[in-house]
């Protein structure tokens, strides 16, 4: 399967489960899917988002994000989320971490909510009103808490080491990825590479892999995290990131890094 | 003693506000309370006192978890977690603290990146120590303009965590739930109380002439500098060579 | 440390929870705790107990059986459970194995309960009034769903392949015996042997370790598991289980058994 | 076509109930189901149709789950599973299921197991498959003992499974949530209305003459003694050798 083949999974208002920086993000994947062009997307964080996001905001392709944070670490805010956050034409539904989690949880479980403590007396909480406060019924006296949804996205896509040719694939001790293959209804995965022995063939390389039953599609993509990195394979290329964060202060520059960027990628990839 | 860098008396001074933990996680970017639950270790491994573990997020070396981003949040839930580090755009006088942004949510400018963890862990881990550099009025304000997490709650709401104390660039405050409210512990060398209630737009209780923040001895300062300054170069290594040339400048 | 020594850390009254027989029974700590002696224990099955749970039963241990089936597989029913049942001398709690893994989520997690599908209508849930039924909150209509409240054992125990010197274990994809970790005040591991290298310290062994963070104490037991297999590293004695399951239809053929299982053990260790 | 042996219409039976799964779970000790499963498998893979996926609980080999044993549970809660086994010490008419034992609980005696993943996974895998070869009166009951999982439900009540067939060593049975009850399908060869109708403690709907169940054609059977069996033997080494020996009886 190609990139472009596995962009047209995606389309118009989908929902998009899209990992943290450090668990295992496809940018070879945003590439493909700003070229695909499918547009109103929800994006669902776990729990935080970066420099995808940036982008998939920057290319117009997003009608809401649900996070816990956006931001691209050590180069600061991310530029286009946070300008169109200001001119108010995207939907930020804020969470925190542990509701993002919890919320795949309720939908691994088939379950229709997942209780959490804290967040009571929180503006996230306020603000969401898809979210229930109940009285545990434990409880003998008072005891409020939180009941968060379920979330099932329609596609779920993250990056990682390896697959075989089986469709398993190896996510370590990434285990947010498998979270959000199990609650997703769809999951595209990029790899490094593909190997040719059974991942689920011995018990020390199938404790890190998410079974084929829960992938619906692999895509070979060297380098497919760059310019965040990958655990045990490479390290973020932070001077590129800056480069970005740079550029996307404007909606002009961000055109211009995004025209110019394929070519680089594609560079970065024949390494 | 007037070698001794500022941010050596934070770190210091973190160490100290940490003693008697076994277990504490540090945010990925942190390196000054990560120096400081260091420094605690190294101490207690002088002493020979039950070791401290300490969790760096987003580090793969400090990395003590193995079930994914969540771990660190079920962790603290458990009640394996005794001490975390907060910050925030804006904190109050409430020990509320603010993530999100300045201005009318949603429609936030500046927008800040999120709230992240702080909504839960705030509730869950006993000793959140509050963090921020900067100490101006923009940071600590009268009441901030979202609450990301609030800093006390009402009975009856389960909280098994909260802020213990606020530690800024000029002073350590203790925090009051009771009240609630900070308290003004000690100034930093070269810090006044003018100064402070100046840079600080909340209301706090203090002495009339606060103490000044204690320093860390010899003995304290060589571990810091020699075993400590190591370990931490491993995990944030232009940190630590900005912080040796600024002690020997 | 040595059995014994971890034995002592069973006091009576305590809950403790047990692994189910293919995932990796300490029956090396059934004879220690036997000998060790301290009895009114409460069990927890996850999600079920077998040849472990007979013998503790057996040995005149045990209060109350919390679990989703016991038996001894091929051999057939657990010979000393099921005559304490008929003669009422053990409390039995019923529940269904995903009910099992709920309470253990929910301690996990730090939550006071977890949802679960099904049951309703089963008598299992008319003898557990420890568990709630709420109607759904997030549902137009009337959608009730019962609540499993959070299991906390005083001690877990089992056995796995490895251990490092750091205390880490290595668990593979047996991800209820992690499960059984974070939910418990203490774990005790017993392991075939302790490896000189950081099982944290490379991402392939890293996916399947759980951290010593939740290991109390690990002591040395080759073939640990036996009679029962260790996944990977040798297989079930199922000649032995049904040599048990024949002497112990009475309890003197169970005390004349276990008399002499020590011997048979340290045979077996000594392999 | 007389040389067909009983367990192979039990397979052939299977195979048939299950046409157009995706993804079927079979218990750990029923080698019966999974013959079934894998002969499916097979014709599919024949035919060139999509391929079938077997899970075989505790086996090594057909284990494709790397999250515990919660993963079964977990997987059918997300509707992966289409389909999957249940016995009983008891079946009733109205689907319920017993698996912990006879008498006034909780004093059984005898008691059997206990109810594992039934009180579950009876209300969330589509098609679920009452399997059990000892075809008397004690077992298949006019109302079970203790309900370990019910054969409907109340309206209202979440379920997205549910009984959809009963197979016995005698006869094959539909399930009709509606009245509700069993209606009989078909008898296997060697057995008739009268005798199963002693034989079954509850009222079931049936035709006046009942017909035979389906028999394996030349080539199924052929699939089935060969490739199936030898996939069988992997996992289930003696019950294989033992039909290969009366087959060849």
């Amino acid at each position: 399967m190609d990139l472009q083949g596995m962009a047209r999974r995606v389309e118009a208002g989908m929902q998009l489960a899209l990992p943290v920086d450090y668990a295992g993000v496809s940018m070879a994947m945003t590439q493909a899917l700003i070229a695909h062009g499918a547009g109103d997307l929800d994006l669902f964080c776990v729990p935080t988002g970066g420099l995808q996001v940036d982008q998939l905001v920057g290319a117009g392709l997003v009608r809401s994000v649900e996070t816990s944070a956006v931001s691209l670490g050590e180069a600061g805010g991310a530029p286009r989320f946070n300008q169109a956050i200001a001119e108010g034409c995207i939907v930020v539904r804020d969470a925190t971490c542990p509701a993002i989690h919890a919320a795949l949880m309720a939908a691994q479980k088939g379950n229709p909510f997942q209780p959490l403590r804290g967040i009571i007396g929180s503006d996230i909480l306020r603000f969401r009103p898809d979210w229930r406060v109940i009285d545990n019924p434990f409880a003998e006296d008072s005891d409020p808490i939180v009941l968060i949804p379920a979330a099932r996205p329609d596609i779920a896509i993250f990056h990682a080491p390896m697959a075989d040719r089986h469709g398993n694939v190896w996510i370590g001790r990434r285990r947010e990825l498998a979270a959000m293959a199990y609650a997703a209804q769809q999951t595209l995965v990029t790899v490094e590479r593909i190997v040719e022995e059974n991942l689920l063939g011995n018990e020390m390389s199938a404790a890190g892999t998410l079974p084929a039953l829960y992938v619906t599609e692999v895509a070979v993509a060297p380098r497919g995290a760059w310019p965040y990195g990958l655990w045990g394979e490479y390290a973020t290329d932070t001077a590129e990131i800056l480069r970005y964060a740079k550029a996307a202060r404007t909606a002009e520059g961000f055109a211009e890094y995004m025209a110019a960027a394929p070519a680089g990628q594609l560079q970065e990839s024949g390494r | 003693m007037t070698d001794i860098h500022p941010r050596e008396i934070l770190i210091t001074t973190i160490a100290r506000l940490l003693d008697g933990v076994r277990h504490v996680a540090v945010g990925a970017s942190s390196p000054i309370p990560a120096a400081g639950a260091m420094l605690l270790r190294a101490l207690k491994q002088r002493a020979g006192a039950p070791p401290v573990r300490i969790s760096i997020l987003g580090s793969v070396e400090h990395n003590f978890f193995t079930n994914g981003s969540v771990e660190l949040f079920d962790c603290a839930g458990q009640g394996r977690i005794d001490a975390f580090f907060l910050g925030g755009g804006q904190i109050d006088g409430h020990g509320n603290i603010n993530l999100v942004g300045i201005g009318d949510y949603p429609v936030s400018a500046p927008r800040w990146p999120g709230s992240f963890g702080s909504a839960y862990l705030y509730f869950v881990v006993p000793r959140v120590i509050l963090f921020r550099e900067e100490h101006s009025p923009r940071v600590f304000v009268e009441k901030v303009d979202f609450t990301s997490a609030p800093g006390i709650s009402e009975p009856g709401i389960y909280r098994t965590g909260g802020p213990m104390a606020l530690l800024t660039g000029k002073a350590l405050f203790s925090f009051d739930k009771a009240r609630p409210g900070f308290t003004l512990e000690s100034l930093h060398p070269g810090h006044g109380l003018d100064e402070v209630r100046e840079a600080t737009g909340f209301r706090f209780e203090h002495a009339d002439r606060p103490p000044q923040t204690e320093l860390p001895d010899r003995a304290t300062l060589d571990l810091l500098r020699g075993q400590v300054m190591h370990e931490l170069s491993e995990t944030y290594p232009e940190f630590a060579s900005q912080m040796r040339r600024e002690i020997h400048a």
